[in-house]
């Protein structure tokens, strides 16, 4: 059974004339598994990943889907009610870890409150597992008592992951998790996570822009696109090969050292705007295997092959080849 | 390969330490580095290690401390940094801080072409027109009066490189000009700016990173900055097959690169991280987190030495290095 | 075809952007979001209805407001709504007629304190060193001087009494947290990326301060000036109640010192106490409401909900 | 610990900043508390020499008029606190300095035999009772009615208390107080119409006095919160909204925290803090503002005294007052920025950092 289940989710944003940020975003996780999501800035995947949270911010609000969490409804529940679940069953780390701290607490006060309101445990096991926490991102043990304007970017960002498995959670959620750090710093953060992943049992949503990153911690991938899942694959095969034309354009624009610079492409033109977004499939202007069809009928995410992909043209293909397919 | 057009040497840059007992910062170095004729020099580092610092210094926008850079015409540049500021012009990290939103696309262009080349304005309105088309943001009358709040990023970024142009610089200076794109749009940038090399009177380029893989697609050679010091210092494909430096290896390591899955990839020692304020080492500055430190790297900072016919580097252990690149060969046999 | 398509699709949109592309100007663009902000739509109208007042009070007024043959210290009534004061003057008319001299008093007062402000801000904010040291000391010192005693003591000895005296030395202290708020902000907005391209692009330090700093902080400016003009407001409107301002024009404070003296409320005629510390109220809470909106407008955090 | 180890942590350098950051705070604060003191003091000394006309002869004849007997000292002080001598600016200001520190400001003219030390030390205390009172009653309540507004925000408690704050922030102090005294006071008749206390009584300790003074006390208390209480409720809203923003606020959602904590130790914590930078400012209105407030009730502190030197141009009491009422403001802001160091970890130095 999966331990998360979204079925047509949608979050828009404003009352009167709704922007649709998230349209429709159905995929599962299980347990102990990683999965990663990817997209271009403003293609909703932190709205998606906030409101999966129940954290969505007004104007932001769920119009419509589910969220089922280890068998609960979490759309269903009134924030009184989610309250004991949160954090117990899913922790997120957000963007910047520059500021997911109080900058009035120390680190302890920040890992003790949160204990104290979900568990009986005493002083000492408040305090052991504080710092069996700090351990697993090797931290010194001597922070606990400092305010986060003394530690540097990559020692919060350690410490709001640390704060992350405080209660044992089964989810995880990390939202750019290292987008603000130096390349060394992420490298290390992403081997810790990596490291934690033999030791923990947990599953983790991971959402990046950065491809590159996402394929290497992650069992699957799913790629966003204006509020819309375009595709859904294992990491490995993502690497042979990406079903959706925005996928393909997406693996040639990671460059890869060593690589030679002539396989270094970008795509044309910008994501659309979601106020006023075009008939039919949404990448179709940016698309270099554009049919009629696609500016008229807005495609289904398909399975094919154990995957899953929203576009006409790949799909027919994919059909009419059979199990090879071979795009790009 | 040409004549240097603009030469650094024993770049130094000090600032005054915010506690008072600690003295100074020093966060540049005694670099030194020539920009020829005709090439991309990458500028790598992580934050801390100088290279944003080089670049405002360069352009003028802060004053070194010792040091010189000269232009090809012995002109120095530090001493006067109005008159020459021309000459060098620079792209910025965050297309969104480095246009100002109350102003149009074309005022924002039109004040580098009437500073510089006295025209009037109907002569600079045409002009920046055809910066505007040259840096594919046509029609050039469309994008005119657009202000930045009604461009994407890629687009703002095109117009940060056309108002580097307008000034007709001999060099351009592009720091992190594609951090905060969207991967998409990244492979677009970094193609207009090496399309813009020998156009417009551009001879050279500086190309200031903490991404690697990006450098060796825009540049020819590629310094390695670390705590204000160069510790490596030859061509990018020498430097990225090649990595002799410990700790260039240890960037080169830290690229995402998803085809060498976990359990291939050999993880990055935890030695702490770089950080502002470190007491100073009287050894290699690198030294606190290098795998291959020993005593002397503790005592004695290594000189920048010639290693190969393609390259420099400041490591004590720089043979030992070439040897432990078990990473780095696996990557090649992959790509 | 496809290629067809899609030019229809882009040149479609090229027409749609084209129409969008004139600049529209700042002030249109504030004015726009001030009035899509309920509180600060509110100001505005009553503000509007405040300037209306100040130009054509004295013709809106049912009588002379200087005619002194009523019967004296009456009731409101259908002849003199507000009743009349102890002179036999109209109550009414003295708050119509008086409402120019306290807005002019209000609004110069704002006008030189804001000018103060941005004079210092600007140049504390961009300048390093010993001129900012100096200037933010300066400020700092003002901020904690309390105004009010030394307006007092400063118009207790002048020799003249007046609202000229008032506006100047109301104004001439009125600045510092102007200047304060609008240094931090300058100082801020020096090291962002547009000012150093600025400086790249060969433009003068006096061009980069009000073409590329100055209308960023236009909203502070504005809502610095609403502010100061309210605390102009109440302040020379407390000295003329004090009896410290010139008693014989025509003002809300003035009309509140005659009728302190008078002991108007204990004689009975409360609405020649109450028409003109509404007035004063309403007035200063246009201003405090239309602040909303600018508060919003340098802080987006601030702006609502509902869209 | 090992020193090599924190110094690869960059935590040496980072305590020995904070320990100078701290220290150089406090210096700050201890400078412009100096200049402050000595601008007021010195403007002081200023006014009454460059106005037009010599108000210290102008004193010297009333008190002739009068018919009292000015004994030496007396003269000295209004001499040196006035300027009535020929002598050169700069021996006049160390002569009116040495009267300052001395508290020497002269005699009354309207209270004749009083001196102006007398009557500011009989006044002070009900003033700093009345201000001091209701600054930290309304404070807290706007404060924490800010609080409220924000985190029910675009609620009709937020439309209306914020509303009804822009109100009666708008109106001037001693207006309130006019109404006050005539719909509670005269029509009521709740509340003593004026005064700080019964007529004809003699200040003691006991009871009967206390609530007496109480009862005399509530009505211009209240019409001083009443007007100041929209500023900090206002102030405070805006703060807490930008700070209910904040990441670490929405992390706290995440964690499953109370409401009431989150509201408390996560926003009000980190949004009091530009509220307490804006105290200065803030006092001096209120300040201000219960000096009108006196003088609508009578009330016998500093203001009412001030009003009754301005009506009697007594010049020496009306100098002695601003500079006290000066020196209060500008102690409490001192004291207050010295508090922030204990609320704001950013400046605070760290606890037990010995090491």
């Amino acid at each position: 059974m999966s331990l998360l289940s979204v079925e047509g989710l949608k979050v828009t944003y404003g009352l009167r004339n709704p922007v649709y940020a998230v349209r429709g975003v159905s995929f599962e996780i299980f347990e102990e598994e990683f999965v990663g999501l990817v997209g271009e800035s403003g293609c909703g995947k932190s709205t998606l990943g906030f409101a999966i949270a129940r954290l969505e911010r007004p104007p932001a609000r769920i119009a419509g889907g589910r969220v089922v969490l280890d068998g609960r409804d979490w759309t269903a529940m009134s924030e009184r009610e989610l309250r004991p679940h949160r954090w117990k069953d899913v922790s997120v780390v957000l963007q910047s870890g520059m500021n997911a701290l109080n900058p009035v607490m120390t680190i302890e006060a920040q890992f003790r409150d949160v204990m104290v309101q979900h568990t009986d445990w005493s002083e000492p096991a408040i305090r052991q597992r504080a710092l069996e926490v700090l351990d697993m991102v090797h931290i010194d043990r001597d922070i606990l008592f400092r305010y986060p304007h003394e530690l540097s970017g990559g020692m919060k960002q350690r410490v709001v992951i640390a704060m992350a498995f405080l209660l044992h959670p089964k989810l995880i959620i990390l939202d750019e998790p290292t987008t603000a750090l130096d390349m060394v710093v992420q490298r290390e953060i992403m081997d810790n996570l990596m490291e934690l992943r033999g030791r923990e049992k947990f599953s983790l949503l991971f959402i990046s822009h950065d491809l590159g990153l996402v394929l290497e911690i992650s069992d699957r991938v799913l790629i966003m696109y204006a509020g819309q899942i375009v595709e859904e694959n294992r990491a490995e095969n993502l690497l042979e090969y990406g079903l959706h034309p925005y996928t393909q354009a997406l693996m040639r624009s990671l460059p890869v050292p060593g690589s030679d610079a002539r396989e270094f492409h970008g795509l044309r033109g910008s994501p659309p705007n979601l106020r006023q977004m075009p008939k039919g499939c949404a990448f179709a202007p940016r698309c270099d295997l554009v049919t009629a069809e696609c500016h008229e009928v807005e495609p289904d995410l398909e399975d094919i092959n154990g995957a899953k992909v929203r576009c006409h043209v790949v799909g027919k293909e994919v059909r009419v080849r059979g199990s090879e397919p071979s795009i790009g | 390969m040409g004549r240097s057009l603009l030469s650094v040497e024993n770049l130094t840059k000090r600032y005054p330490s915010r506690s008072s007992s600690e003295g100074e910062v020093v966060a540049v170095d005694r670099v030194s580095f020539e920009l020829h004729r005709g090439e991309v020099v990458a500028l790598i580092g992580e934050s801390g290690s100088g290279k944003s610092t080089i670049a405002k210094i360069l352009t003028g926008v802060e004053q070194l401390t010792s040091g010189r850079v000269l232009w090809e015409d012995g002109a120095v540049a530090s001493k006067a940094p109005r008159l020459l500021r021309q000459r060098i012009q620079m792209v910025f990290q965050d297309p969104f801080s480095s246009l100002n939103p109350v102003n149009t696309v074309g005022y924002t262009l039109m004040r580098p072409v009437m500073n510089y080349q006295r025209c009037n304005g109907a002569e600079a309105e045409r002009r920046v027109k055809e910066l505007l088309d040259q840096v594919q943001l046509s029609p050039a009358s469309l994008y005119f009066n657009k202000r930045p709040f009604e461009l994407s990023g890629g687009q703002r970024q095109r117009v940060v490189i056309a108002r580097a142009l307008a000034a007709k610089p001999q060099v351009i200076v592009a720091d992190e000009p594609v951090s905060m794109l969207d991967v998409s749009v990244r492979a677009e940038i970094l193609r207009l700016l090496r399309s813009v090399m020998g156009q417009q009177g551009v001879q050279a380029m500086l190309y200031i990173t903490h991404d690697l893989a990006t450098a060796e697609i825009l540049a020819d050679r590629v310094l390695v900055l670390y705590k204000g010091r160069i510790v490596e210092h030859g061509t990018a494909k020498s430097i990225l097959r090649r990595p002799m430096h410990p700790y260039t290896r240890l960037l080169l390591e830290s690229i995402p690169n998803p085809r060498a899955r976990r359990g291939n990839r050999v993880p990055v020692s935890l030695r702490g991280e770089n950080r502002e304020g470190e007491l100073r080492l009287t050894g290699c500055l690198f030294a606190p987190r290098c795998p291959l430190a020993h005593d002397r790297c503790w005592r004695e900072v290594p000189p920048l030495e010639a290693r190969s016919d393609e390259g420099y580097v400041a490591c004590f252990n720089a043979s030992q290095s070439l040897v432990q690149t078990g990473a780095v060969t696996a990557r090649d046999s992959g790509a | 075809m496809h290629n067809a398509l899609i030019e229809s699709h882009d040149s479609q949109e090229a027409a749609r952007e084209q129409q969008s592309s004139r600049p529209t100007s700042v002030a249109r663009t504030y004015f726009r979001i001030l009035w899509s902000n309920r509180k600060s739509r509110a100001g505005l109208i009553m503000f509007g209805a405040f300037i209306f007042l100040c130009i054509f009070g004295r013709a809106l007024a049912p009588y002379s407001p200087t005619y002194s043959g009523f019967a004296t210290m009456a009731g409101p009534s259908w002849q003199h709504w507000l009743g009349t004061n102890q002179d036999g003057q109209d109550v009414l008319s003295q708050l119509l007629a008086g409402t120019r001299v306290s807005v002019l008093v209000s609004l110069s007062t704002g006008f030189i304190a804001t000018f103060i402000a941005v004079l210092i801000g600007l140049l504390a904010g961009y300048s390093s060193g010993f001129t900012d040291d100096a200037l933010s000391f300066l400020t700092n010192v003002f901020l904690v001087l309390p105004a009010l005693p030394l307006l007092i003591v400063l118009a207790s000895y002048a020799p003249g009494k007046g609202s000229v005296l008032i506006v100047l030395i109301v104004g001439l202290t009125g600045w510092p947290w102007g200047a304060r708020v609008l240094r931090a902000q300058v100082q801020s907005l020096r090291t962002r990326d547009y000012v150093v391209a600025a400086k790249l692009a060969g433009d003068s330090t006096l061009r980069i301060l009000f073409r590329e700093i100055f209308p960023n902080m236009l909203s502070l400016v504005m809502a610095g000036f609403l502010g100061a003009a309210q605390y102009g407001l109440i302040t020379s409107v407390g000295l003329e109640f004090l009896g410290l301002g010139n008693p014989n024009q025509i003002s809300w404070g003035s009309m509140l010192y005659w009728a302190q003296n008078a002991s108007a409320l204990l004689q009975g005629q409360w609405a020649w106490i109450l028409a003109p510390g509404l007035f004063i109220a309403l007035f200063g809470m246009s201003m405090v409401l239309i602040n909303f909106g600018f508060d919003q407008i340098s802080n987006p955090r601030l702006g609502g909900t509902e869209e | 610990m090992n020193h090599g180890r924190r110094a690869l942590f960059g935590v040496t350098s980072g305590e020995s900043e904070r320990d100078g950051s701290c220290m150089k705070y406090f210096l700050k604060r201890v400078l412009l508390l100096i200049a402050t003191l000595w601008v007021a003091i010195t403007l002081n000394f200023l006014i009454p020499r460059m106005m037009p006309g010599n108000p210290g002869q102008a004193v010297i004849a009333k008190f002739a008029g009068e018919g009292h007997p000015l004994t030496p000292s007396a003269l000295k002080a209004i001499d040196a606190m006035l300027g009535l001598s020929h002598a050169s600016l700069p021996v006049q200001y160390w002569q009116y300095l040495g009267e300052v520190v001395h508290l020497n400001f002269g005699v009354s003219y309207s209270y004749f035999p009083y001196t102006v030390t007398e009557l500011i030390a009989k006044a002070l205390p009900w003033t700093l009772g009345l201000v001091g009172v209701s600054t930290v009653i309304s404070f807290f309540v706007g404060t924490g009615l800010g609080v409220l507004v924000a985190w029910r925000r675009n609620q009709a408690t937020d439309g209306i208390l914020t509303s009804i704050a822009a109100f009666t922030g708008a109106f001037p102090y001693f207006w309130f107080a006019l109404a006050a005294v005539y719909v509670l006071g005269f029509l009521l008749n709740w509340f003593p119409l004026s005064g700080g206390y019964e007529v004809g009584a003699i200040p003691h300790l006991s009871w009967g006095f206390i609530l007496d003074v109480i009862h005399h006390a509530i009505l211009p208390a209240v019409t001083v919160v009443v007007s100041s209480i929209g500023g900090w409720l206002i102030g405070m809203r805006n703060n807490m909204i930008n700070t209910l923003g904040e990441d670490y606020v929405l992390l706290a959602r995440a964690k499953g925290l109370s409401n009431r904590w989150i509201a408390t130790m996560y926003a009000a914590r980190n949004a009091i803090l530009p509220n307490i930078t804006g105290f200065g400012m803030a006092l001096g209105f209120v300040v201000a503002g219960s000096l009108l407030t006196e003088v609508v009730f009578g009330y016998p502190g500093m203001g009412n005294l001030l009003y009754n030197a301005v009506i009697n141009e007594d010049y020496p009491l009306m100098q002695g007052i601003f500079l006290v009422i000066v020196f209060c403001v500008i102690m409490a802001n001192f004291l207050v920025d010295l508090l922030y160091v204990f609320i704001d970890p950013r400046v605070r130095e760290r606890r037990g950092s010995g090491a």
